[in-house]
């Protein structure tokens, strides 16, 4: 065991701080900064530039555009981009879908798909869920029936996060009623474009958007969009939902949000002085501070540890994780006082569920604060519920 | 010793359940909380007609004889509907003015309980962070300068009650919106509540109360606010409770309903512990606002504040997480549960607050 | 609705008050400051001053002695009798033993066995757990075989309660072994000096003495000593097991130990200053006593509701007063500093598990808190460990 | 970035490991723990003989070359085995003396690493309650009188090394216990160690260092300590997590094993979170000790004694909880680690001095 980062990993950490102080647009760092979820044209505005550096796709392997960076590269990566609010890639084309495309797809569909992805041409969603299906995704029910070289693709999927940004979406779905549910289930490629496609947003807690339904009427996808074998899909599935876990304890980001609370304490008066000198808000936020101290150096074991340990480790900092984000979002809308119980609405109005023609009371560096504090309720829920995942922990590492 | 309402009492809440039921069914809400004034035009005009405006207070300060348990039935049942309307703000609002007494005030109260004059209270400061006791607006000779913040019913209303310093006391100040130096924002709290925070630049205000006596009725009227408050929580933690029930009664998830989880059964039984202990400490706090003690009612109050926010927090949260996905869409109850309860773990202060309070309270009781 | 305590609630908490600080005799109070098991002979000595004034079977129905009070006053004679530090009787007798004989016993048996509970004289034991079994009793395996007039009885009983101080003990056999296993229990009373009984102390986490092993090795029993039916002692277990139950969220009892918590912080300094002036200690303090408050009125609500609702209420209560009990004595040890952490022997030496020849370096005030931190690990598991407690509540409150 | 142990480091383990497994079973251990001593008579020789007393110091210091990681990881395997010798307190003495220098000390230290003299350190006040920096102590030339509490290793120490204040500053002076007016009691804490009070009355002592210079040495060897302590508590939460897993295998209710009960699983998950988080904050603070940052080092020091404190508690606790009633029992290994568990959390400060002091470092480092 030696110290914590090797100079080299220092020296990559002022490499990326370096290139993202000149190159990241400040009219982006600044929308950043209010924590929306950012806007298309500024994801793919930024991972244009990233990618002419060779940086938009640090996960991917060398051969399909990736930097071959280790795994504690592309963590520091990650750390620099949230620390300067840079807005994020399309993570579901990025960071989900294209590792099944580039392990399971075929020749023809990497060429096809991961250029654009690499370079924020084209945005993905993943249809996974279903009304009804929640965590137990193997009873979903959208089927696709084969009609010559065409899949006939008719259901319902939900939960489609960043869906009304999608270009594509990475579809499971039924293709054999006959066998034992996982074995039946498909992965299809479906231009979100086709006709018999209808999109419904699903406005959440924080009256933004987020979520959106898809509706298939009899879509008709060729069969060529079918990623590889029929009755496959569960596996792919799996692998996927694998990554998501490991990807969701979301470290960088936490440690972005405490900054920014930091901030605000720093503002806020509590009994004439700033609230950062309150004795019970210092012990709250140094138990998070540690709590994101002992996550982050869990990440840091499971990207440095041999494979085989990666699964049991991506539950457990899902948990952990999940967790933190609520814990650090709720004490920063509570750092607010009286101002964190306004609802404030997206000034850029993208994600408006409706206008209700009021003014907010809320200053600028606590936009955003509020609705993000509704909106992490959905952090244990998503990516498999923590009760899942405890579950999992159970039965996987403690093989109860 | 005796925990059963009495047959007046049941049906001062059935009124109100009936109304919840045939008024602010779900749909109704919706149309209601996305309208530009975010309560139903008329709503109020019920409220008075049914004597609910007036059932909390007693004969001789303008009332129909009841106190705060009739006050926190009421709003146990409105928060069961998550009805939009100020009902807090009036509670407090009366008992303000009630403590201060005498003719004027008889005046505004008659009007307050009929429900043809609306005033409210503007007692809190964005200073404070939920602390009433902390007032930084400035009164000399009757002309008034501060901001007063979180204004329940400051949208519809037409006079404020404001507290402010003057010199080294506290004094109340009737304060007409409509006077030159009042600027009003209105805007919505995580609750769908329109709200206001009120900008006053050398306003002149109408003398109500200064000094002890002041200090005295803000005291006992945050307090009977606080007890209301403690009511509509309980509705809204046991309705997000069987709610929930219900859900997990009836979701399948891997072949059987998640509700046979025995992880998932001992979420809803320590939900269902807190939500309980929130009703007993509300039934001690309502035996302490008759008993005459001012210790032991303020360390009641602050007891059931304390549950009330953090047992309001749990359940809330946890419906949510137990509904899964659908627990964090707008269109589902059960975020707005929780919403509501966010609002009022923090209304009239949050935990750390009250925790002090109690503690204050009980060194001076043992 | 009215106000809490009526005038004659309070007058009766006068009246007993006024008795205990007249009857109690000091040495008694001084020796339940510590809050040691009680000895035998104090128990014994106060039962029979309780006695004389016919307060000593508070719960019983007036036709066996009892003194005809509501639950109401039975809460509030406990309440003083704890805030006296009065020793407490023989409380498995008294309070579940009891119930179950004059509830379902013969005459015979009634008029034999309850004056002596009810004067002090006789300690009883309860014999229901045994290795293996815990919190599931319907898998007893100690076996009552009829021979003639007696039952001979053997097997092994476990965490007998008390059981170094019984004269009998009320236990649950298998008399039959080829019905279901909840219809062949019988319930015996046993003479605990017969021939073929040992007792092994079991030592606690406390180093203190509490429970104890039985080993029956062909015990005669005589058949008159049966309760009720031969077959039926699974309901009379039920009927004991959920009087154990409402007992045990021992409001009177944590209320006693935040007193001596508070006594303890107005002496111990921190920072210079008392501890009861720390503002964090205030918080955790006031948030116990917060809880209490809550705990006692439930209680309240229990006794002066239909007894349909006892039940449900019962294991909701007993949860939340096991917890309680243990941040209480949590607290109190770490209130004692550095003295918390210290062994403090029972300066009596009754339960003393081995001699360590050491000195303590505990003040007065401080015994026994320890211990007690210690010992308190077991409520949230005796009684019904509280995980069964919640899958009780979700079965017969929720309905799940 | 590298996590994985060196061979060197691996085989100190071992040595440590086989050392519990042959010398320290829970037959034994019970033997030690009733004896009069509490130790056993030539373990700590086996100590030194090993090299375990100078793995943890560097050569210049007159060690084996070692440094803190090496001390953490032999007082996780003594963890892992309950074993009462006092070697948190060689630990803080050793780093006492080496943080101090000079000839003198080096006889000393070269004597504690031979396990040929037992000098042990008395830093903390009952008044400090775990708080070593609160010394009342006082040195008046060379002449000490106060009382120091906890004093691990003080019933079979030869010589101390005290902390007092000395006019304005700190000194640091060495005590020997024969010496006239102290005076020593000998106790049992809640798990099973002989520890010591010490009550200087008018006692001579050497001095070894004083001002910012003993203040450094101090918080150096504290923070040692603390180390030490935060891998102990890992071994035990370590052992006692795996030794309920195994139970909840074999222990059978209600028809099944306890460990296909979803909500005992669910815990099991959280105990395992709370160890692996124990663990991981381990890993940064053994970085934080080899970079030069001395806030980034106080920070990481208070983070991972947090964590050992309150992970510590609830990994003990809930052991407890799942093996039921046994686990409450003075003859089952899992109430011993709940004892050692719980004096951990308090020693060198418990989780609200820690987070006081992690969040002080924190300012002077954003």
């Amino acid at each position: 065991m030696q110290s914590f980062y090797s100079e080299e990993e220092k020296a990559f950490r002022a490499e990326v701080r370096a290139f993202v102080e000149t190159h990241l647009p400040p009219e982006l760092a600044q929308q950043g900064l209010h924590d929306y979820h950012p806007r298309r044209e500024d994801q793919s505005r930024w991972v244009r530039i990233l990618a002419q550096k060779g940086w938009s796709v640090p996960h991917w392997p060398t051969a399909y555009g990736g930097p071959g960076w280790s795994g504690v590269q592309r963590f520091i990566f990650e750390d620099e981009m949230r620390r300067a609010h840079a807005p994020t890639a399309d993570r579901i084309g990025t960071e989900l879908v294209a590792p099944v495309l580039y392990t399971f797809a075929s020749e023809e569909q990497r060429q096809k798909y991961l250029p654009a992805i690499r370079n924020g041409d084209t945005f993905w969603a993943q249809g996974f869920s279903e009304p009804g299906s929640g965590s137990d995704l193997s009873s979903l029910r959208t089927r696709a029936v084969r009609d010559g070289d065409h899949y006939v693709v008719s259901g319902q999927k939900t939960w489609t996060t960043e869906g009304h940004h999608g270009d594509m979406i990475f579809m499971l779905v039924r293709t054999n009623s006959e066998v034992k549910p996982q074995a039946g289930i498909s992965a299809l490629l479906i231009d979100l474009n086709s006709p018999g496609i209808t999109r419904r947003p699903i406005w959440t807690i924080d009256e933004g958007l987020t979520v959106n339904e898809f509706f298939f009427d009899e879509v008709r996808v060729p069969t060529e969009n079918l990623v590889g074998e029929e009755g496959a899909g569960w596996s792919y599935a799996k692998f996927l939902l694998n990554n998501e876990r490991t990807n969701s304890a979301e470290v960088p980001h936490t440690k972005r949000d405490i900054a920014q609370l930091r901030a605000i304490a720093q503002i806020e008066p509590k009994n004439g002085r700033p609230l950062i000198e309150d004795a019970g808000f210092r012990a709250r936020l140094a138990r998070i501070e540690i709590d994101t101290m002992a996550l982050e150096t869990a990440v840091l074991r499971a990207l440095t540890a041999d494979s085989h340990d990666g699964g049991s480790v991506a539950s457990l900092v899902k948990v952990r994780g999940s967790e933190l984000r609520q814990r650090v979002a709720d004490l920063a809308d509570e750092a607010l006082g009286d101002r964190g119980l306004a609802i404030c609405l997206n000034p850029e109005g993208e994600h408006r569920m409706f206008d209700d023609g009021l003014t907010s009371p809320v200053a600028d560096y606590g936009i955003g604060i509020a609705a993000k504090a509704m909106f992490r309720r959905a952090t244990t829920i998503y990516g498999g519920a923590n009760e899942i995942q405890r579950t999992l922990i159970a039965k996987t590492v403690l093989e109860l | 010793m005796d925990f059963a309402y009495t047959s007046e009492q049941e049906s001062l809440r059935d009124s109100v359940k009936r109304f919840v039921e045939r008024e602010f069914d779900w749909e109704e809400r919706f149309r209601i909380i996305r309208s530009t004034e975010g309560v139903a035009a008329g709503h109020w005009a019920i409220f008075a007609e049914l004597g609910w405006l007036g059932a909390g207070l007693s004969e001789a300060a303008g009332g129909f004889g009841g106190g705060a348990i009739e006050n926190a039935l009421i709003a146990e049942e409105l928060g069961r509907g998550l009805v939009t309307e100020p009902f807090i703000a009036h509670v407090v609002a009366t008992q303000l003015l009630a403590a201060i007494g005498g003719d004027v005030v008889a005046d505004l109260i008659a009007g307050l309980v009929m429900g043809e004059k609306r005033i409210v209270p503007a007692l809190q400061e964005p200073v404070g962070r939920g602390d009433w006791r902390l007032i930084e607006t400035k009164a000399e000779g009757h002309v008034l300068n501060g901001v007063k913040s979180l204004v329940e019913g400051g949208a519809t209303a037409e006079q404020l009650i404001v507290s402010a310093q003057d010199g080294d006391s506290t004094s109340l100040y009737l304060v007409d919106l409509q006077t030159a130096g009042v600027t009003r924002t209105i805007y919505r709290t995580l609750d769908n509540r329109r709200v206001a925070d009120v900008r006053l630049d050398n306003v002149s205000g109408t003398l109500l109360a200064s000094g002890p006596e002041a200090d005295a009725a803000i005291n006992r009227a945050v307090e009977h606010g606080i007890v209301a408050l403690c009511g509509e929580a309980l509705g809204v933690m046991d309705t997000a409770l069987w709610t929930t029930r219900d859900y997990l009664k009836v979701r399948k998830q891997f072949g059987t309903a998640i509700g046979n989880f025995q992880a998932l059964q001992h979420r809803m039984a320590d939900m269902l512990i807190e939500t309980e202990m929130a009703r007993s400490i509300l039934f001690h706090l309502l035996g302490a606002m008759a008993d005459g003690d001012d210790d032991a009612r303020a360390a009641a109050i602050s007891a059931a504040k304390t549950q009330a926010s953090s047992g309001g927090i749990f359940v809330g949260s946890q419906a949510i997480q137990l509904h899964g996905g659908i627990g964090v869409t707008e269109e589902l109850n059960i975020s707005h549960h929780y919403r509501r309860l966010y609002v009022i773990a923090r209304q009239f202060g949050d935990v750390e607050l009250h925790l002090a309070r109690f503690a204050e309270s009980v060194d001076r009781l043992v």
